[in-house]
């Protein structure tokens, strides 16, 4: 397979958020603001890699009836791995992040690569879709986290384009959070269409 | 209080105009279109060939059925020819076509005014002649009259209805039959009362009828068990579930027959019908259609032969004024409007409307605001509204589970909605696949 | 090289190493984390205490102590002091009270009793609403040092460039002179504006924190006096 | 103990336990999915549209999948270069299925129709056709009202304002069905796309007698049978008044399109006729010009 | 008192949906039906009450016990993982007519995000077993409250016609977020 | 309620004798209108078995309906799950309540699905009759 | 004749009702509230009402003529009725930036997103309000003191409503016979003489409003009498059981939205149900709740929350709140015998 079409779908053509709209409740949850979402993307691009790395190294050592149980370990373990690390170095964005940290386990998307592609590719393009799904992920919960942190408090990556005074204060809090990506998701497909 | 049905209902106005015109008799066309399938159920089959000559009241298409019909000869004359003729549905429908020649009748036939008021034939025998007569249900649904004196097994009918209630605007047979023919109404109804074995009939009159209810309640002050029922003025009273309601109280279940809560109802024009046919053999070969509307120069109401064309009863009443723009076979909320004015009279024809360019257009369409109005108008308890979303989006189980076969069809609902949505037209077809659907999975 | 059969001891196997390796490897990491961790943890607390109270060259969370507080709440106190010499206490405080949770702050009380200073440590209320007692409470100048926009932007949605006005700062403020309640309450300080709850809550705490150390002020002196007589006369 | 070993010990429960649990489970409830479901699908143009005959393409990938002979399924939207894609996939036989394309047979148009009367019912062809026959006197013709194109989901047919008919767009068109089923008067077939897209139709539906036919409408088929005669292969009969040819048969030799005297044979993009058209075809190498 | 305010709290103050933001993939999915949505809700709520009880007893009995309390998030998805199949399995062996009618009425349950949410949740709030319990079978109500509310909204849109552009995940996401907004309402109530 | 919603699955003839056949379904998942579920089939889909009585002969490998009346599948998760889940919580407050122990209230709340599942399957065959699906062919 | 006969299906005749003589009959029936509005609250009053007017029916017509390529249908008088009651649900000294994101949110998100009049499941004006309410905290909860500001707009004295002044003193210990006597008497409440937003002060306009849509059938009663109905019976109960924890139910009828909500905004045919023993239901269920978010909730007034909270609940009302229909009577008669 073409690896630059490989890692390019991730971004735009099989976006996981806006075309599948895998992974809500972290791309809802954390994208208060754009660094957040960032944060968030990049840790589950992370354990996307590198499961799929080590996914796509065992495939074959695995039955294929312990499959599931056996990428969850693995997804499990990178993820603890992520958390440990980040409540160590990173521990201010560690705690925004929160609860939504461990949910990376049950991030659709990262089990169904798993599945659907490291398991049944080489470890070369898996890593390479890993990453640009995951990016594409990251790309998604910075542009979500932007938007809101920007209506919702005049601020983009913390710094402030306006009073935080004139901030829909709506757009920090859960509603804005659909509302946003719903009308992101709009525009975004017809983007794409076009 | 004046007793209505329960649920629903509208008020449109009335436009009685031909109220005050007495029933004339039209003179007899030069060719009549008869076609073969007048009346619900299976159609007649035709029994004369071209060529032949026929006279007033002779079959020339037999009963296809059980619930079917006679078709008689309305006139004397020469079958022209048997042709599919373009009938109100636009549609090609076969039809005998008579040249009419003098105006000879059959001779079992009395054709003299006087009041029978002896009832010689047994029940039996009433069900049996109402059949051969052809005589169907006159209040627009032509349902063979015969099968609904014939109630199945099992039921007992307790209550003779006469529908005398005409709740169409502008209609007004109905009332000029109950004023100039009461006598032989109360005749008829007595047969009818013998033939269901009832000894209680009731006529239920809107109260826009004060004359004919004043004039049948005094004829039927000595008669035995047949009372009158002003009822409150609101369409459709007239609907045969809907008078139920208002004059029993009981309302017929969903998908069930009005035999079920003991009560059959007659138009009052069957009514008449039945009379004649019983008491002086005559067929149903005429009929009294009132030709009205706000352009006619001469509403009337005409004493019809069956066949006539539409175009001559219009010329009879003054000529089709200059901006006619539509031209209803039946009243305004029910009727057809027609394509053409070539179509002939048949049985069911209650009235010819012929409304202005004004009145002849619907207004665009726009989304349903969800007001609520169709619903609270529906006489039937339905959600024109839903059924009509369903219909357009192919929802038919939906629409079935929803009570979509129950609509009479009255179009209240389209009456009534301020955004002008065709309700009535989607249902109509949703009641047509979802009536499929039904057939399919019987 | 094909796939190995799905049979019941082949799964079982695979498992079971699969999670052994996932397992040691995890507890090889949280070794190494575990340290790093503990470290950024202290090192937050100790920066909130670094915040509140003037600087200082002992090792405050070694001489942290707890005293109980009203309500069943025990709070941590952290003695500071420079050259021996006590400069102020910085105390963890909490509220329940808050919008929606509990407000956990640190307070920084000078040996005189005023305040010198607070940090907000952790918190559930609204952002945009209740996370405005981050600063608030603080003197109006590093309060929303950002708001500025311009005078149609202000007019046109109605914001008046007041923030951090008022009588807002606890700092500096000596809690016997100040009431330390919201003005709607009869207090002395203006609640964040549409925030009174978290206001509330928030003041809750600071009180709750100096009273208690109020209160247990004299154990802590005659503990300090031995050690420490010159500070004695500030401190009660 | 060391923490790594605790961890070890626990995961190891924790992972057998889950472990057999899961093996259980996967002995009750057999395999999955087959994987080629899914490379199936994915080959499949996702448009959903039932053209099939199944719900959605899933559907199909799973039914394609099943069958042991898949050559009398067909994915009408993808066509025949789909369907070998999946037959190489499945590595079964395809079956050999002509590309179809819808076609509109009335050409009634407001010029050749004279309207007798003006609609106004709902905006909807099956509406109208519960209540009668039509604006004109064919009761058998289009009622211009557009269900098809409203049913198309691939914006292949337009209403053409000028003829009150609609249009095909040849080049949208995935024969899918959908206008076929939507129209009331059963007036759009598919067809045979035929070589270079060519084919012939008898552009009308009426069955009425030639004389009532001719009446409605100029270009009304009145059942005369010239077309019949005149056809050297057998491809056209004659029922109800109304010609039909038959693609399989019909070789495009189009000798019947001139003795029709009402010109309701149709020919698509042919190249322009010569002045004598009944003459034998010469292969035409030029590009199909769209009717 | 305590209980019913954590039942309030999370069903319509702190809704597990609307303002907590899990299980929402099978929010924005199986939303399509009000009756499905209904059984649903009885589905994962009898998982995710089975499932706070067991990962309760994990947490306290052996993450707590041995101080391994960073294995969490592991051998919690493993368990719930586990359980959902075992729920299955008892059903099946169990009750063959029950397990056949859910299996043509019912979507499967995997809700996963919201229970391991969940039985995060229990842990970091420090509840007792049966506040615990309580807590996870009232989050579970609220996510049946809001997928029951939504499913009818979305049926109810099924019969309008949307614009092209938003229809589809962008109106199904704009519908959930006013129904959050008017939820909102129900803040401070507990 | 005037509604008599049906309900239909599609689904394969696995086996069939008579008036019986045994149909495969596939059960739809959480995600299953979900158009990515190509990515995620992970553990969502399952096939199942299902017992259903027909009026036609079909073979193995017929495309078929699954026809069951709705109110059924509430019925079906209110003896499967909602029943339960009171005997659980009843269970866990009472034996809480009553001794104060978490290890046992939790133990015995869990322990009660055992003899409930026992019960359930004596009703099986009254569960057989109640929850009874018809098939019909597919649509084409 | 020189004409094609028109065919078409039946009914031929309509009784000439339409959409917009629907929205212009609610926009009279609120004039007395505008009136009194202008009496109370001066200048701010007229340029909130005019702002918000404005703003909704320009959103609309660039949406529909630019987004949707339609051809604009602002002539049926909807979007002007939004905008003129998202005005009656905003303080009259808030600044004009915010109603015109108010007003873009009500039309765009509230109404547009759905495809415009008729499929928004939720009432587009109290999309907007709450939209500001939750974003502009500040702003949407300083009320100008009626009367005293009549010519002044941003700058009008602020005080707070009776809701407020009830909530915290309630909150603080004091007893509502206490409170009451700090807040104007049930005569001037009904009168309109209190903080508020611009519409909903003045009781008796809104009343007669009410009846003006009642008498012209625009409105039916269900709604308006099962919200107020319930509001009365739940704050009875709550006042005799505590009369001094718990406002009376005159009070909380009169302060507030509660009589704007009942006659107008309940009643928004889009968003309210369809069958009468539906209104009843949703009725009640914005009764409950509003007395529910007043009592307990952290808001002062919870009117346009519990529509728009029961709006959400009105497709399941739809669905399983069927009109009674015809023959059901009898039909159930019949099972109970057998
Ligand atoms: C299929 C069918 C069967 C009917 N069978 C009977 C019958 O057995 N007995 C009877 O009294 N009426 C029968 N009716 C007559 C109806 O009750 C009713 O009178 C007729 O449809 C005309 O009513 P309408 O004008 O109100 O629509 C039948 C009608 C239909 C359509
Ligand atoms: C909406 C509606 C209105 C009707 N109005 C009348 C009416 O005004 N007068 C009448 O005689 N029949 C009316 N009918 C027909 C009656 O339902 C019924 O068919 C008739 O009274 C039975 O008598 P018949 O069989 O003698 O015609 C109406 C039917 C419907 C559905
Ligand atoms: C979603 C939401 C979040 C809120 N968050 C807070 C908060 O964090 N802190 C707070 O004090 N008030 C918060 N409030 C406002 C309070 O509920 C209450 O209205 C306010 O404290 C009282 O108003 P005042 O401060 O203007 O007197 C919030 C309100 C809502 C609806
Ligand atoms: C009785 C009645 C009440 C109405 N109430 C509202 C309302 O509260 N809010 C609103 O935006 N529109 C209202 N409208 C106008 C209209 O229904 C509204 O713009 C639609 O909801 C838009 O689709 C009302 C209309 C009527 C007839
Ligand atoms: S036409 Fe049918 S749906 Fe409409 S009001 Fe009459 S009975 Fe009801
Ligand atoms: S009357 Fe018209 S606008 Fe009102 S609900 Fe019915 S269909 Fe909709
Ligand atoms: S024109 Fe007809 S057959 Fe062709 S794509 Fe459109 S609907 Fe399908
Ligand atoms: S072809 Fe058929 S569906 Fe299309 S416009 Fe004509 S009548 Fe209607
Ligand atoms: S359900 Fe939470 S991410 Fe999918």
């Amino acid at each position: 397979m073409n690896q630059w079409k490989n890692f390019t779908k991730g971004f735009f053509k099989d976006n996981p958020v806006f075309v599948m709209l895998l992974g809500m409740c972290p791309t809802l949850g954390v994208t208060s603001s754009a660094v957040n979402g960032l944060g968030m993307g990049l840790a589950t691009t992370f354990v996307l890699v590198m499961s799929n790395i080590v996914v796509a190294l065992v495939k074959d050592f695995i039955p294929d009836k312990v499959r599931i149980p056996a990428f969850i370990v693995i997804i499990a373990s990178f993820v603890t791995i992520v958390e440990m690390v980040m409540q160590a170095y990173i521990p201010a964005l560690f705690e925004a992040l929160g609860l939504f940290i461990p949910l990376i386990v049950v991030n659709c998307l990262v089990l169904g690569r798993a599945e659907a592609f490291a398991s049944k590719n080489a470890v070369g393009s898996s890593i390479i879709d890993g990453l640009g799904m995951g990016l594409g992920f990251s790309m998604a919960l910075t542009m979500l986290g932007a938007i809101r942190e920007l209506l919702g408090s005049g601020k983009i990556f913390g710094f402030s384009l306006f009073a935080e005074s004139y901030g829909m204060l709506i757009f920090v809090l859960a509603p804005g959070a659909f509302i946003a990506l719903g009308y992101l998701t709009a525009f975004i497909n017809k983007v794409r269409k076009t | 209080m004046l007793k209505t049905f329960s649920i629903g209902g509208i008020h449109p106005a009335d436009r009685k105009i031909s109220a005050e015109k007495s029933i004339e008799v039209l003179p007899l066309p030069k060719r009549v279109v008869v076609p073969v399938a007048q009346h619900i159920g299976a159609p007649a089959k035709t029994e004369v060939k071209k060529g032949d000559l026929v006279k007033a009241g002779q079959v020339i298409a037999k009963s296809g059925g059980f619930v079917s019909a006679n078709i008689h000869s309305p006139v004397s004359g020469k079958v022209f020819k048997l042709d599919e003729v373009v009938d109100a549905s636009g549609y090609r429908k076969p039809a005998v076509i008579i040249d009419v020649e003098g105006d000879e009748w059959e001779e079992s036939i009395d054709r003299s005014e006087t009041l029978k008021t002896e009832i010689t034939l047994s029940p039996e025998e009433i069900v049996k002649k109402v059949g051969e007569m052809g005589i169907v249900g006159m209040g627009g649904a032509t349902f063979p009259a015969h099968v609904k004196l014939a109630p199945p097994p099992g039921k007992k009918c307790k209550v003779l209805i006469i529908n005398g209630v005409e709740c169409e605007p502008f209609l007004t047979s109905d009332h000029r039959v109950m004023l100039e023919k009461g006598d032989e109404l109360i005749v008829g109804i007595k047969i009818l009362m013998k033939a269901l074995h009832v000894d209680r009939a009731v006529i239920g009159i809107e109260n826009n009828k004060p004359d004919a209810i004043k004039h049948l309640e005094q004829l039927t002050k000595k008669e035995q068990g047949i009372e009158v029922q002003p009822l409150k003025v609101q369409y459709p009273q007239g609907g045969e579930k809907q008078l139920i309601d208002a004059v029993t109280g009981r309302q017929v279940p969903s998908g069930k027959l009005p035999i079920e809560v003991g009560a059959v109802v007659h138009n009052v024009g069957t009514t008449l019908a039945v009379y004649e046919a019983v008491q002086k053999n005559k067929p149903l070969i005429e009929r009294v259609v009132t030709v009205t509307g706000p352009g006619i120069s001469k509403p009337s109401n005409f004493l019809a032969r069956i066949g006539t064309p539409v175009s001559q009863l219009i010329e009879a009443a003054g000529g089709l004024p200059n901006n006619t723009g539509k031209v209803i076979g039946g009243g305004p909320m029910m009727g057809k409007a027609l394509a053409s004015l070539d179509v002939p009279v048949t049985k069911g024809s209650s009235g010819i409307l012929v409304f202005p360019q004004e009145e002849a257009h619907r207004k665009p369409m726009e989304n349903c605001i969800r007001c609520g109005k169709c619903v609270s108008v529906c006489p039937m308890g339905l959600e024109p509204y839903l059924l009509m979303i369903e219909t357009e989006k192919e929802l038919f189980d939906r629409a079935e589970g929803d009570n979509i076969m129950d609509c009479i069809e009255c179009g209240s609902c389209s009456f009534t909605c301020p955004a002008n949505r065709p309700l009535l037209d989607y249902i109509r077809l949703g009641k047509g696949k979802v009536g499929q659907i039904i057939r399919n999975r019987n | 090289m094909g796939k190995k059969a799905s049979t019941l001891p082949n799964m079982a196997i695979t498992l079971v190493i699969i999670t052994m390796i996932a397992g040691g490897s995890l507890g090889y990491i949280y070794k190494l984390t575990s340290g790093p961790i503990a470290v950024a943890k202290e090192q937050k607390q100790q920066e909130a205490i670094r915040l509140v109270v003037p600087e200082f060259d002992n090792n405050p969370a070694q001489e942290m102590y707890k005293i109980a507080a009203d309500g069943g709440d025990s709070l941590n106190v952290f003695p500071a002091k420079k050259d021996g010499i006590n400069v102020g206490v910085a105390i963890e405080s909490v509220s329940h009270k808050g919008f929606s949770g509990d407000v956990k702050i640190m307070v920084g009380i000078l040996p005189d009793g005023t305040i010198s200073n607070y940090a907000v440590l952790e918190h559930k209320e609204t952002p945009g609403l209740g996370t405005k007692m981050v600063t608030w409470f603080k003197p109006s100048d590093d309060a929303e040092a950002g708001a500025s926009g311009n005078a149609f932007a202000n007019w046109l949605f109605g914001i008046k460039s007041d923030s951090g006005g008022g009588n807002t700062s606890i700092v500096g403020v000596d809690p016997t002179e100040t009431n330390l309640t919201v003005s709607k309450d009869g207090g002395d300080i203006d609640a964040i504006t549409a925030a009174t709850i978290s206001s509330r809550a928030f003041l809750d705490a600071v009180q709750k924190a100096w009273a208690t150390y109020n209160k247990n002020a004299d154990a802590y002196s005659s503990a300090t006096t031995k050690s420490n007589d010159a500070q004695e006369g500030g401190a009660q | 103990m060391s923490i790594v070993l605790i961890t070890i010990l626990t995961l190891a429960g924790l992972g057998a336990l889950a472990a057999v649990i899961l093996y259980l489970a996967s002995q009750k409830f057999k395999v999955f999915e087959d994987p080629r479901i899914d490379q199936v699908e994915e080959a499949l143009p996702a448009a959903n549209c039932g053209g099939c005959g199944f719900p959605g393409c899933r559907a199909f990938a799973e039914a394609l999948v099943k069958a042991d002979d898949i050559s009398d399924l067909n994915c009408p939207v993808g066509g025949p270069d789909v369907m070998s894609t999946v037959a190489e996939i499945l590595g079964k036989e395809v079956g050999k299925t002509d590309p179809m394309v819808a076609v509109v047979r009335c050409n009634g148009t407001c010029e050749h129709r004279p309207r007798l009367n003006e609609y106004e019912g709902a905006t909807s062809c099956a509406v109208a056709a519960a209540l009668y026959g039509g604006e004109t006197g064919c009761s058998f013709g289009c009622y211009g009202l557009g269900d098809c194109v409203e049913a198309c989901d691939f914006e292949a047919m337009y209403m053409d304002e000028e003829t009150g008919l609609p249009v095909i767009i040849e080049d949208n068109c995935v024969a899918c069905g959908a206008c076929v089923d939507a129209c009331p008067k059963d007036i759009i077939e598919l067809r045979k796309k035929g070589p270079k897209s060519r084919r012939i139709f008898v552009s009308c539906v009426n069955q009425d007698k030639g004389a009532v036919a001719k009446k409605a409408c100029d270009v009304a088929c009145i059942g005369c049978g010239k077309c019949e005669k005149v056809c050297p292969f057998d491809a056209i009969t004659i029922e109800n008044n109304l010609a039909y040819i038959d693609y399989d048969k019909c070789r495009l030799c189009r000798k019947c399109v001139p003795v029709c005297p009402t010109n309701a044979i149709h020919e698509i993009n042919f190249p322009p006729p010569k002045p004598k058209p009944a003459k034998e075809e010469e292969p035409a190498n030029t590009p199909a010009s769209s009717n | 008192m305590t209980y019913f305010i954590i039942i309030i709290s999370a069903i319509f103050v702190n809704n597990i949906v609307l303002s907590q933001f899990l299980g929402i993939c099978p929010f924005l999915g199986v939303s399509k039906k009000i009756s499905t949505g209904i059984g649903m809700t009885g589905a994962v709520t009898f998982v995710m009450v089975i499932a706070t009880i067991v990962t309760y007893f994990i947490q306290e009995l052996i993450l707590e016990q041995f101080n391994i309390t960073f294995l969490q998030t592991i051998s919690f998805i493993l368990v719930i993982a586990a359980l959902v199949q075992l729920v299955e399995i008892v059903l099946k062996k169990v009750s063959p007519p029950l397990y056949q009618a859910l299996g043509v009425f019912l979507p499967l349950i995997t809700t996963n995000c919201a229970i391991l949410g969940v039985a995060i949740m229990t842990v970091s709030r420090d509840y007792n077993l049966v506040e615990a319990v309580i807590f996870s079978g009232a989050s579970a109500l609220g996510f049946g409250l809001a997928l029951v509310t939504f499913a009818g909204i979305r049926e109810q849109l099924d019969l309008v016609n949307i614009p092209k552009g938003m229809q589809g995940a962008p109106i199904a996401l704009v519908v959930a977020g006013l129904l959050a907004m008017a939820f909102m309402g129900f803040a401070g109530m507990v | 309620m005037s509604e008599k919603k049906q309900i239909e699955h599609q689904g394969i003839v696995e086996q069939a004798n008579g008036g019986r056949a045994t149909v495969r379904i596939l059960s739809q998942s959480a995600c299953a209108s979900c158009h990515a579920k190509g990515v995620c089939t992970a553990a969502d889909l399952q096939e199942k078995l299902i017992d259903a009585s027909c009026d036609r002969p079909f073979k193995h490998g017929d495309r078929v309906t699954l026809v069951g009346e709705s109110k059924l599948g509430l019925q079906a998760a209110w003896w499967a799950y909602i029943l339960p889940l009171f005997l659980i919580l009843a269970t866990l407050i009472t034996t809480f309540t009553l001794t104060n122990n978490e290890n046992m209230a939790g133990l015995l709340a869990l322990g009660i699905l055992i003899p409930y599942f026992l019960i359930i399957r004596l009703f099986n065959n009254k569960f057989f009759k109640t929850f009874s699906f018809t098939i019909k062919p597919s649509t084409e | 004749m020189n004409q094609k006969l028109v065919v078409s299906p039946s009914p031929h005749v309509h009784s000439g009702d339409s959409v917009s003589k629907n929205m212009y009959g609610v926009i009279i029936a609120l004039i007395p509230a505008l009136l009194a509005s202008l009496w109370y609250f001066g200048i701010g009053a007229l340029i909130v009402t005019l702002t918000a007017i404005v703003a909704c029916v320009l959103f609309e017509w660039i949406i529909q003529k630019y987004l949707m390529k339609t051809t604009p249908s602002i002539s049926d008088g909807s979007a002007a009725l939004t905008g003129l009651l998202l005005a009656f649900n905003l303080p009259t000294n808030i600044p004009i930036g915010l109603i015109i994101i108010g007003a873009a949110v009500a039309i765009g998100i509230g109404k547009m997103s759905f495809g415009g009049l008729g499929n928004n499941p939720f009432n587009p004006a109290l999309v907007g309000r709450v939209f500001l309410l939750i974003s502009f905290p500040v702003q949407m909860t300083s009320w100008p003191v009626p009367v005293t500001s009549r010519f002044q707009y941003l700058d009008a004295t602020t005080g707070a409503t009776p809701l407020s002044v009830m909530k915290e003193g309630l909150s603080s210990g004091a007893s509502f016979s206490e409170i009451m006597s700090e807040i104007p008497s049930y005569l001037n409440l009904f009168m309109g003489n209190m903080g508020g937003s611009a519409g909903e002060v003045a009781g008796i306009a809104l009343v007669l409003g009410g009846i003006y849509l009642l008498v012209r059938k625009i409105i039916t009663w269900h709604i308006p009498v099962s919200v107020i109905g319930s509001i009365a019976v739940f704050t009875a109960i709550l006042h005799f059981a505590s009369p001094d924890a718990y406002a009376g139910p005159l009070f909380h009828i009169l302060t507030g939205g509660v009589l704007l909500g009942a006659f107008f905004m309940a009643t928004d045919y889009v968003s309210s149900p369809m069958s009468k023993r539906g209104m009843l239901l949703y009725g009640v269920g914005i009764g409950v709740i509003t007395v529910l978010i007043r009592v307990y909730g952290s808001y002062p007034e919870g009117v346009s929350f519990a529509i728009l909270i029961m709006n959400a609940f009105v497709p399941l009302i739809d669905r399983y709140m069927k009109p009674k229909r015809f023959g059901e009577k009898i039909k159930t008669a019949k099972v109970q015998q057998q």
